[in-house]
Formats: C-alpha cells, structure tokens, sequence
C-alpha cells in the first residue's frame, strides 16, 4: 500500500490493522424513485473485520452489492486499493480481489462441491481453449496447481469427507461453508459475506463464527459482513457500521455503536 | 441512391398510389393477425397459471377442429358436434393435468415444454389414426357462418372482405371480452388470475390448483376450438396447420409471456407487419416469403430493447 | 419375456437387415413408398389407394402376371425424404423397382440406384431430365415428365402459337421445394425465346394454407396467367385465395397434381373454370373400373371411398399400376420368365408400348395417352389433355395435347450432362 | 460384486481427475468402443448401416453440440436444424470450389462457418434470458432456411435448389457419394465422432466446463465470482455450433447424399432437443442413449408388428409410432427428468453397492 494516508490501529485483542484498503465515500443509490442508500461514506481497513448492521430494510444488502459491484451507485465514488474504481463489471472486480458469499446461497446446484470450490480459482486459471481441449501441458498442470490450493481450502473448512457429493444434496448448514469455501479459494483480498450467519443454529453459528475468525487469523484476509445477528457481530468486528433507512446512523468499534443513543432508539431498541 | 429510394421511397409511394390495395393488405394482415392473437392468448392463460410454455396449443387448434368436421362426417350434427367436440377438449384438458402435469410439477421450465412437446406428437399420432390425414373441409355452412363476400369500391379501387373473415374478427373480439369478463369478474377467473402471482395466494380463494389447471386447459382448449373454425374456414382443416402454433411464439415474445393483452396487440402488430413488410419490401426487394422469418427477427429486435418483451413485468436482478 | 425375446430378435434382425424377406414369398416384390399421414396425406391417399388397388385387382383376376404374384406393399414415408431413404434401404434388397413418391427422396435415391442397380419409377414425377435414358439408366418418369407438363400449359393457352404470349406476364405460383422447382429452367428458356414475362411466386411449405401475400402480389402484379405447381394442402389454399382475390378461373392453369377433385369440392361452383393439365384422365365407364369395383372394391379389399373411385388421382394411381405390370410383362416376356429380378424389370421399363390397342385390351381406353419409352428416352412423352373443374367435377376440356418435344430434348440432355458431371465418375449408357 | 469400487484409491490430483477414475467405467466404455469399431461393422447389413449406425451417430453429434450449450451452459436452443445447415451449405461450397480437398478437412472446417454464425445470433443472450433466448434461435433457424433457399449461390444454383453430395475419394478410396461403400461411410463418422466426443468431454470436465455450468445453474452468482458472462455464452454458442456444423456437414456427406433446404427446418431442431433432453442435459453419455431411443427406436418399432405376425397397413404403424415416441417422451421426463444419462447413473450407483445395499 503506497499512498495511505493513516496508519492503522491495533485492535483489543493486539492485531494490528492496516491502512485503508477500500473507502466509500458520499455513496447514494436510488431505483427509479426509491432511494436505497443515501450519502453514506466509511471505509474498509486492511486486515480488519468490518460488520455493516441495520435492521430490515436499512440498504445493508444493496451497499454490500454495490461493494461487490453489483450496483452501480448513482452518486459517489467507491476507493480501492488507494485509486477510485472506474465503472465496471462485477466480473472485473471480482478479479482484483473481491469474493464473496450469498444470503440466499449462490451455489451452482447442477456441480459438486469439488466443482464448486474449484469455480472460486477461475479467475487464476489462465489456459485457452485449445489447450483445455487436448487436456494437454497447460490445462492439466494448472488443473492440478489449483486442485492443490482447493484441496487447502477444503481441509480448512473440513469439509473433506463431502468432496465428490452433488451440492444440491447438501443440508443448509454446509451449503453455506461450501460456499465460503468457494469464496476463499479465489484467496480474496477482501471477502464480503451476506448474512453468513442467517438461518444457522447455535452450534452452526459458532462454527462460522470460528471459521471467520480463522480465516482472519490465518490469511490475513480483510473482511465485510453484513449480519442481523446482533451477537455475534459485536463479538466477532472489529468495527461496525450500522444503517437504517439507508443512512448511516453510526460507525465505531462494537463498544462505541453499543453506546451510541442514535443506534439505540433506531435499532437496538426497535428490534430486541 | 437508387438503391436506398427502392427500400425508403418506393414503398411509401406506392402505398399513396394504390390505396385500395393498401387498404386490402392491411386487412389481410389483421385478419391473420386475430388468428395469431387467438392462439397466443391459449398460450398465455397456460403460462400464467402453471409456468408451462405449451406447445401444444398450435395442435390443440388442429385437432378440435378435426375432432369437429370428424364428428360431423360420421353423421353428427353441426352443434352437437360443437358441443361433443366441447366435451372432448375437457376430456384432453382433464387427462393432460393427470397424466403429464401432475407427476412433473415442480420440474424446470425446459421438462414441461418438452413435456408439451411430448403431447404435441401423441395427438398428431391419435388424431390421423381416429380420423385421417387427408385434407378435410371447415363444416362453414352447417355452423351457420356467412361465405360471402363483399366488394367496397374505394380510391378507384375495391376492398374484397370475406364475411367468414369478419365472422371471425366478431367471434374473436366475442371471445376476448368474454375471457376478461371471466378472469374478471368470477372467482374462478380472479383464481386464475392469482395462480400467474402467487400460487399460495390462488389456494386461498379455495380452489385446488389441479381443478385451475384443468380448467385453464379447457379454456384455451376452447380457445383452440373457435381458432380452429375461423383459421379452417379460411384454408380447410389438416395438420399442416400446427405450424402457425409457431407463429404464436413470437407473437409471445413481443407481447410479454403473461399479459393478454400484449398477446392480443402482438398478434395484431405481427400480423400487420409481416404482411407489410411482404408486399412492399420482400417480394420487389428479397425474393418474397419473408414472412417465414419476419416475425421472429421483429421480435429478436424488440427484445434487445425491452428483454422482457413490450407488455411483460420489468425484470429487476436481485442476489 | 416372450415379448422381449421379439422386441431383441427384431432389433436383431433391423441389425442385419433381413427385414424384407418377411414380407416376401415367391411373388414379385413390388414396394411403394407411401405417404398418407403428414402435410401431404391428401393428395397421396387417393393415388395410393388406385396403385394398390389396380395391382390387388390383377392379383384377384389373373392371379397376378402371367401365373406370378404380385407382392405389393406399402411403406409409410409421411412425404419426409429421411423416412423414405429409410424405407429404400428396408425394401431394396428384395424389391424390384422403386417408387419413391417424392422429388426429394427420388433426389437421395437416385445417385444409388446406379450403385444398386435398381429400377426407379417415378410416373410425372421426379427429374425432367429423368428422360435422358443414356445419362438415368435405371431412372424412369413416363409418361410425361414436368416438362412437358409446362410445355402443354403454354402450348394450350397461347392457342398454339408460343409467339402470342409476348408481352404477356405469367405468374408461376409454385412449392418451395426442389418439386415446385423442377419446371423453372423450361419456363425461363421459353420466356426468353417467347418474351413473355416470368413472375416465379414460391409458396413456403409452411404457408400453404396461408396464402394471402401470395395473392395479394398476384393482384397487384395482374399477370395475364398464373400456372401452379401445387402440392397437398397448397392447391385448396390457392385456389380459395384465387376465388377470394376474384382471380378469373379461366386464366388459372395447374399442373397434373393441382387437379385433385377433393381441393376444389372446398370452393364448388366458385372454382368453375380452373384447369390443371394432366396426362390421365378419368374414365367412370372404363372396363378396367369395372373390374377393380367387381374384384377388389365390392370384395371389400380396398381402402378408397365410393366417391373416390372416380377421382382423377384414383384412377391415375390405376393408371401408374398399369405401367408398371406393362415394364414387369414386358420383361416377363422378352427373358422368358415369369419371375424377374430388377435388372431385367428395367429392360422391361425400357421397351413399354402402350398403344391404343394396347389400352383397349387393358380397358383403360383414354385414361392415358399412347407412348412408347426406349433406352434413349425413360419419359415416353405421352402429352396429355386439359382437365376442367365444372364445379362439381373434372372433365376432360382439350384435345390431346402434345409437348414441344424438341426444345425439352434438347433441355434434357444439357440438364442430365449437368447432373452428370457434377457427380462424376457418373456411368452412362449408348443406346445404340 | 461386479461393479466394486472399494479398494481404488487414489494416490495423486492427477489421477483423481483421470477420465474414468472407476475401473468398471472405463472397462464398460472400452466394451462399448470395440462393438461400435469392430463388432458392428461386421454385422451390420446396408439397412442397418443407413437407417441405424450412422444416423444414431450423427445424431448424437449434433445433440452434443447442443447439449453443450443447453445442457451445460445452459442457453436453450430452437436453432440446431439451422446451424447444421450452415455446416452443410458450408462443407459442399467448400468441396465444390475445392475438389481436391481432404474430406476430413472440409468437415471439420465447416464448422468454424457454424460457429460465426453461432455466435452472431448468441449476441443477443447476455440481455434476453430464458424462454425468450429462444426466440433469438428461431430467429436464426427461420432465417436461415429461408437464406437457403433464395442464395443460388450456396446450392451452386441447381435447378432444384437442392445440394448433391458428389463422389469424393480420399487417398484413393470413395468416402462420400453414391459410390461410397457403406462401410466406409460408417468409419469416416465414427472416427470423427469419437475424436470430437473426447474434445468435448476435456473441455467440460475442466476450467470451460466449470464456467459453462456456473453461468448455467447461477449467471448472477457466476458473474460476481469473475466470470464474464458474455464471453462464457458466446464460447459456448461458438463450441457448440462448431459441433452442430460438423454434425450437419456429415449428416448430409456421409449420409443423406443429398439435401434440399427444408430438411433443416424446425423439426429437425426438436428432434435434436428431444435427444439432448431425453438423454439428459448436461450430459456427454446421454447423447448417445437418447439418439439410440429416438433415432432407432422408431425403425424397429416398424418391425415389430410384422414379427408379431400382426396385419397393419403401414400408415397404421406410421401413426401408432408417432404416438410411441410421444408419449416415450414424457414417460421419461416423468421418471427421470434428467434423462437415461441419470437413470444409468443411478442403475450404477445401485450395481456398486449391490449386493450390500448399505
């Protein structure tokens, strides 16, 4: 990181974050008339976990979107990596580094878990067609290379035993590590997870939250979360956003947005 | 120069020179443009109530009006054969919900329409056996429709109608109202009308979704039947007919999968169109018969603009 | 199980190709390829019916040819070339000649036939350039080929003097299809030599029942005549669209398969004075009728309806019977044997002579026009005569017409040379 | 205990991704090459060759063209008829301008014409999805046969309008025409057939086949995990009606002999479908199954009643065949809407723990 312009912090438990990897800044996002998001700007910091909150409705998912590219803001500018990101496909930004998980799981049904995972290194395989086609040099050494970072992945999730299974036998618990799984292997700089928590129960809970964190730990990987749970997400960020009605109503570590009144009466208060 | 004045200046003058015959290819175009729009509406009623794209319905037109000459042949009276031929596309309806729906529900989009497809060949197969393949004769006469024509002078000219094409136009425009008075107004019709949304929504008016099924199948089971008198009053019955089932599918396609009435406008505009485009531009300029194709590449061109056709639900994506 | 063992077994033999023998015992196998489902069922069906029927008549009265029986059978093509090669390579190793009822399976079959020398009968059907008997040995499309069918047209509406046709425009309102295709190259030559002017109208197969921009061109184009080359379902949609676009009758001419009485029963009374060219004709009273009501009809052996009896496409199938068994006699008798094989049916397609004695014998007096075929010439080049719709039924409305036999010779030979070439090595014969 | 898989293990990634890592598979396939490239040649008579083996095979080469598109990229197609015209219109420009070349060249040249136009018409499906994709494809397939009909050109202006395979040696034996053994024919189509079916099995079981499918099951998803959606679509119309082009090329060269425009009209297309579906979509194996049911079934079909000693005018048979494979067709769909590729797959997975079933 060249041009940062802070330093970092260190954080309760003693890791050390980062600069800025990614900043937000005066993000609005309308649908014809409705206006999901509304001049909203904070940023990302390298090596952090970063949760956005809000209850129903608050525009988490739809700035997540726009994170991942999937939305085109209609105002403001998203910073990555110390450069504004010109328009592109989400495909292009998957390719610097974002990967990402689903609320709704975004499995490719029809493959299995293999498969799946192995679709998370896409981006790194670099053979053409012809090659492939021979199944020849190129293709198949770089099948393996890939086999073998995927294979890492699948032991760090311990999900070895499920390998050839079709994923759309899968119960819903490992379906949504299949799919972590599939956004690690792609080795994201910074990877978003929609609600990875949602319709999980307590002890699938804690196994997430102890992947999250382990994949934090180990990789060094930054993190953004969105998360309904209030919970775990004040256990496992390191700083929190929070939302409603598409503004932003706080921003802090988990202490300070527990203490805020504003996220009080909006949220905290509303909801539980 | 010359070549650009053949396709943007010929055409328009000729148009203003001969406005009798104008006139009479617009006509033309209109009345095919019904049949179309009559064939499309089967199409959409299915597919709001189950997701099924029915291919069958060009052949359900083919075989009740089969049925309904094959009736008369064997000695049936006209309306008693309507009414037999009524009770056999209840029968067809009843027996596709059992046979082929029921144990598929729930299969993507592509199994069902193959599954159509499936039906499309058996009542090819069962419609030749019970009642031969030859060329048979629209019973026009006994049913009491007019086969006159009528000439209108015009511009110098004359306008030639067919008054079992206006019969058909009437019977079509009949039938319309009658369909939107039924989806409108009775339980059954707001029933039919909610399956398209919400299928949970539908079983609360407290109609079990196989008795919709069936019904909808009669519907356009009718439908299929005064398509087939109208369209075999104009060309006589056979099965060379099922292919302008695949007329239908564009006419679908510009008009948006589940709205009526984009069915009945994209009939019309398809019907006028091709016939257009036909006389005054494919057969001076391409060699003619364009009309094999013109709907589809009209079609293919609307829906690069508006995917999800002129009258269809904006698509939002959501992850 | 049992049934299994079948289903195996017939998989078994489809596998090794004895189906014929089945079907076979020691008569002569005489396979016809068939259409009465699909597009074109109504037409096919009454021709179908007279074919079979005049074979089940002689098979009835005479016990077949000259003491031999005559195994006729009939394999369904539904009009669609892939069945009808299907069909082809079911029946050849038994069959004696070919008929494979469409110009699209006669275009597959033809090239084979050299390699499997096997006669093909196609009766006013098929290539024109059929004719060239030295390029097409084991080709055949007497009595008259399409040619000729154009020829006579022309001939009958110029009154006889090609010349008065300059500066005429006639339409040509025909298939899309190599069928509908067959007598451009003859029309354009004599538009050129003639100056009249030539307006090709193709009608898709699937616009048969729709012609509407069809004749909506023919009114805006007001062509002095329009000529049809007609198939299935297209001739009823023609001529209901030319009774509704008020087109004179009399100025609409049809070739030999645009005369079905069933396509103009549609419009009656309204398609008085539509005439389709043809080089048969319908006899109600003719011996031979007699006979196929006595021996097949009456007996309950026939698949024609009363009504259909006397149709032009029934008794032009008896008619095309009749060349057949006239190739198979002329064989049986010149080899000495009862039994033929199809090497030998072609000599015999080669030496048929139907003569107006000959035709008397057969009782079929008028319902064809004498011809003779050669090595040189597999047409025979009956003419024919111009059938006219009266409203209720086709009668016979001209003199016999002839051809101009020297321009389509001449067509012929360069078209068959064409045809050679382009599949060389392509053998030919001297029919010195 | 015939099919027992205990006891494989694998050592290496390498070998994992072997093509067939069970034993009992690859014994099976090679069991199945040796009938179709020594048994079958034997004992197939004429008919057997012409109405069988050869249309089964060019049949399940056009439906693995499309099956690659449909089955595994998941763009559904009402085109193939047409796009195996291009092939065919394209293989017979090039042998008549070019009559000395190779055969085997030609055939496989003509489908890069398919592919092109393949891929103009699949422009149009990075915006119109589903049901509505398939109007873009026949849009293609009317106006296509429509173009080959009116372009003298393409036909060489034959008075018919039709195409005429031409006798055409290759190192000095007859491969194709009317003086072409039967045998030879058979050879030529199965040799390019098994060489495109192991291309195509290498493309779908790596990094292309992992696109194909992620576009097929999620193309939301597969787009924001880096895959670029226009180019997995448009290299799947490209592959796939490379394989439809071939397919069509040898359909009329090395079979029909000769071909007028309406053969590749819509009913070819559904017939095609029908064989990809029944077979099952996104299947390699299953092409072949569904060409054998829905190409061969009908031709026997034709015998039986005749074995059984039963009269019926052949008309009769023709109509009860139609209503056959009618309701064949949703027979399977109803038991197994994946196709046989998935009933076999299932049958295996029994056979391997037979006869322990846990």
């Amino acid at each position: 990181m060249n041009d940062m312009t802070h330093d970092g912090y260190v954080t309760e438990d003693g890791r050390q974050i980062g600069g800025v990897m990614m900043e937000m800044k005066n993000i609005t996002l309308r649908f014809g008339g409705v206006v999901a998001i509304k001049d909203i700007s904070f940023d990302i910091r390298e090596g952090e976990i970063r949760a956005i909150i809000g209850p129903n409705g608050a525009g988490k998912s739809s700035m997540l979107n726009v994170i991942s590219g999937f939305y085109t803001p209609s105002e403001g500018e998203v910073w990555y990596q110390g450069a504004t990101r010109p328009m592109m496909k989400p495909y292009e930004i998957a390719r610097q580094g974002v990967a990402r998980t689903f609320q709704n799981i975004a499995l490719f049904e029809g493959m299995t878990v293999l498969d799946n995972v192995m679709t998370g290194r896409l981006t790194k395989m670099k053979s053409g067609l012809l090659s492939q086609a021979m199944w020849w040099g190129k293709a198949q050494a770089e099948e393996i290379v890939n086999r073998e970072q995927v294979e890492k992945v699948i032991d760090f999730l311990e999900i070895q035993n499920i390998r050839k299974t079709p994923v759309g036998r899968l119960p819903y618990g490992l379906k949504k590590r299949v799919e972590l799984a599939r956004a690690l292997a792609a080795e994201p700089k910074l990877l978003l997870l929609d609600e990875p928590m949602a319709g999980m129960n307590v002890e699938e809970k804690e196994d997430m939250s102890r992947f999250i964190l382990d994949v934090n730990d180990e990789f060094g990987t930054t993190i953004a979360l969105i998360e309904h749970d209030m919970g775990v997400v004040m256990d496992l960020s390191d700083r929190v956003v929070v939302m409603d009605y598409g503004k932003k109503i706080g921003d802090g570590t988990p202490e300070e947005v527990r203490n805020n009144q504003d996220v009080i009466d909006a949220y905290l208060g509303v909801a539980h | 120069m010359e070549f650009l004045s053949k396709i943007f200046v010929d055409p328009f003058v000729d148009m203003v020179a001969y406005p009798d015959f104008f006139l009479q290819v617009l006509w033309e175009g209109l009345v095919s443009g019904i049949l179309y729009s009559l064939i499309a509406l089967g199409f959409v009623l299915i597919f709001r109530s189950s997701r099924i794209f029915n291919f069958a319905q060009g052949i359900m037109v083919v075989f009740a009006a089969l049925t309904l000459v094959g009736l008369h042949e064997m000695g049936v009276p006209a309306w008693v054969s309507v009414a037999l031929t009524l009770v056999v596309m209840f029968g067809l309806a009843f027996t596709i919900e059992r046979v082929v729906l029921r144990p598929l529900v729930g299969q993507p989009d592509i199994i069902l329409f193959m599954a159509t497809i499936g039906i499309t060949l058996f009542l090819i197969g069962f419609g030749e056996l019970i009642f031969g393949g030859e060329t048979k004769v629209m019973i026009t006469e006994q049913l009491g429709i007019p086969t006159g024509r009528m000439r209108l002078d015009v511009f110098d000219g004359y306008i030639s109608l067919e008054e079992k094409d206006l019969t058909a136009v009437a019977a079509a425009g009949t039938l319309v109202v009658g369909l939107l008075i039924f989806l409108n107004k009775t339980r059954m019709g707001r029933a039919i009308r909610a399956l398209g949304d919400d299928h949970q929504a539908a079983l609360s008016v407290g109609i079990s979704l196989q008795t919709i099924w069936v019904l909808v199948w009669f519907v356009a089971g009718i439908i299929a039947l005064v398509t087939g008198i109208a369209w075999g009053a104009r060309a006589n019955v056979s099965f060379a007919l099922e292919i302008i089932a695949y007329k239908a599918l564009p006419v679908l396609m510009l008009g948006g999968l589940e709205s009526i009435s984009g069915a009945i406008i994209g009939g019309l505009a398809i019907g006028l169109l091709e016939k257009l485009f036909e006389l005054y531009w494919g057969q001076p300029l391409l060699g003619g018969n364009t009309e094999t194709w013109f709907a589809y590449v009209l079609a293919l061109i609307v829906l690069l603009f508006r995917p999800q056709g002129l009258f269809g639900e904006k698509i939002i994506e959501r992850v | 199980m049992n049934k299994f063992v079948k289903i195996a077994a017939a998989t078994a033999i489809a596998m090794s190709g004895a189906t014929a023998v089945m079907a076979q015992d020691e008569g002569l196998y005489i396979p016809n390829l068939s259409y009465r489902t699909g597009p074109f069922a109504s037409t096919g069906i009454p021709l179908m019916n007279g074919q079979r029927d005049y074979v089940a008549m002689l098979n009835a009265r005479d016990g077949g040819l000259n003491g031999v029986h005559l195994e006729f059978d009939e394999c369904e093509t539904g009009y669609s070339t892939e069945k009808g090669v299907e069909c082809y390579e079911a029946t050849k190793d038994q069959a004696i000649v070919t008929q494979p009822w469409s110009t699209g399976i006669t275009l597959q079959v033809l090239p084979r036939t050299n390699v499997d020398e096997i006669p093909i009968l196609a009766p006013g059907y098929g290539f024109s350039a059929m004719g060239d008997g030295s390029v097409f040995q084991w080709g055949f499309n007497m009595p008259s080929s399409y040619w000729d069918g154009a020829s006579m047209i022309l001939n009958e509406i110029s009154g006889g003097d090609l010349s008065s046709l300059a500066g005429q425009k006639i339409a040509f309102l025909h298939l899309d299809h190599p069928y509908g295709k067959e007598p451009l190259p003859f029309l354009e030559a004599m538009a050129e030599a003639n100056g009249f002017e030539l307006l090709p109208i193709p009608v898709g197969l699937s616009e048969m029942q729709n012609q509407a921009s069809q004749w909506l061109q023919i009114r805006r184009e007001r062509p002095d005549y329009v000529v049809m080359w007609g198939w299935g379902a297209m001739n009823a949609g023609a001529i209901s669209e030319a009774v509704k676009t008020g087109y004179p009758m009399d100025q609409f001419v049809g070739v030999w398969w645009s005369g079905h009485d069933a396509d103009l029963a549609a419009v009656g009374a309204d398609g008085t004075g539509y005439r389709s060219i043809s080089w048969s004709a319908p006899q109600p009273d003719a011996p031979v009728m007699a006979a196929v009501r006595e021996h097949v009809f009456e007996a309950g052996n026939s698949l024609a309806s009363e009504e259909e009896l006397n149709s032009v496409f029934y008794q032009r199938g008896l008619v095309i019977s009749m060349i057949l068994t006239e190739g198979i006699a002329a064989a049986q008798d010149h080899f000495g044997s009862a039994t033929i094989d199809a090497a030998q049916l072609r000599w015999g397609l080669e030496n048929v002579n139907i003569t107006d004695e000959r035709l008397a014998e057969l009782g079929m007096s008028g319902m064809v026009a004498p011809f003779a075929t050669s090595c040189s010439d597999h047409t025979g080049h009956s003419g024919g005569w111009m059938l006219r719709w009266d409203g209720d039924s086709f009668e016979v409305d001209s003199d016999h017409l002839s051809p101009d036999s020297e321009t389509i010779r001449a067509l012929e030979v360069s078209a068959a040379a064409e045809y050679a070439a382009a599949n060389a090595p392509w053998p030919t014969a001297s029919c010195e | 205990m015939l099919y027992r898989t205990a006891g494989q293990f694998k050592t290496s990634y390498k070998k994992d991704q072997a093509l067939f890592p069970v034993r009992q598979d690859a014994t099976l396939l090679a069991l199945i090459l040796g009938l179709a490239w020594i048994v079958f040649p034997f004992m197939a008579s004429e008919f057997a060759f012409q109405t069988l083996l050869i249309p089964v095979l060019v049949y399940s080469l056009a439906a693995l063209g499309l099956n690659i598109l449909t089955g595994f990229a998941g763009q559904l197609s009402l085109g193939t008829g047409a796009f195996m015209g291009v092939g065919a219109y394209a293989c017979y420009k090039m042998i008549t301008i070019f009559p000395e070349m190779n055969l085997i060249v030609a055939v496989l040249l003509s489908g890069f014409f398919s592919s092109i136009v393949g891929v103009a018409f699949g422009l149009p499906s990075l915006r119109i999805k589903g049901f509505y994709l398939a109007i873009a494809t026949l849009a293609a397939q009317f106006f296509l046969v429509w173009m080959f009909e009116k372009v003298g050109w393409l036909y060489n202006y034959s008075n018919t309008g039709a195409i005429q395979v031409p006798n055409i040696d290759m190192f000095g034996v007859a491969v194709a025409g009317p003086l072409a053994s039967s045998v030879t024919k058979y050879y030529f189509v199965l040799f390019i057939v098994t060489v495109v079916t192991v291309v195509m099995i290498n493309l779908t079981r790596g990094t292309q086949g992992r696109i194909w499918k992620a576009t097929r099951d999620m193309d939301i998803a597969a787009e924001l995990i880096g895959i670029n959606l226009l180019k997995s679509k448009l290299t799947a119309f490209a592959v796939s009606s490379y394989v439809v082009g071939v397919s069509g090329a040898l359909f009329v060269f090395l079979w029909r002999g000769a071909a007028e425009p309406n053969l590749f009209d819509i009913s070819l297309s559904f017939r095609v479908l029908f064989i990809a579906i029944i077979g099952g979509l996104g299947s390699i194996m299953g092409n072949f199954l569904g060409a054998i049911l829905i190409v061969a079934l009908p031709v026997v079909l034709n015998i039986l009643p005749e074995l059984f000693g039963i009269e019926i005018a052949s008309a009769t048979v023709e109509h009860l065949n139609i209503m056959i494979i009618g309701s064949l067709i949703i027979f399977f769909l109803i038991i197994e809407p994946h196709g046989l590729a998935r009933l076999w797959a299932l049958i295996r997975e029994k056979l391997i723990i037979w006869p322990f079933p846990h």
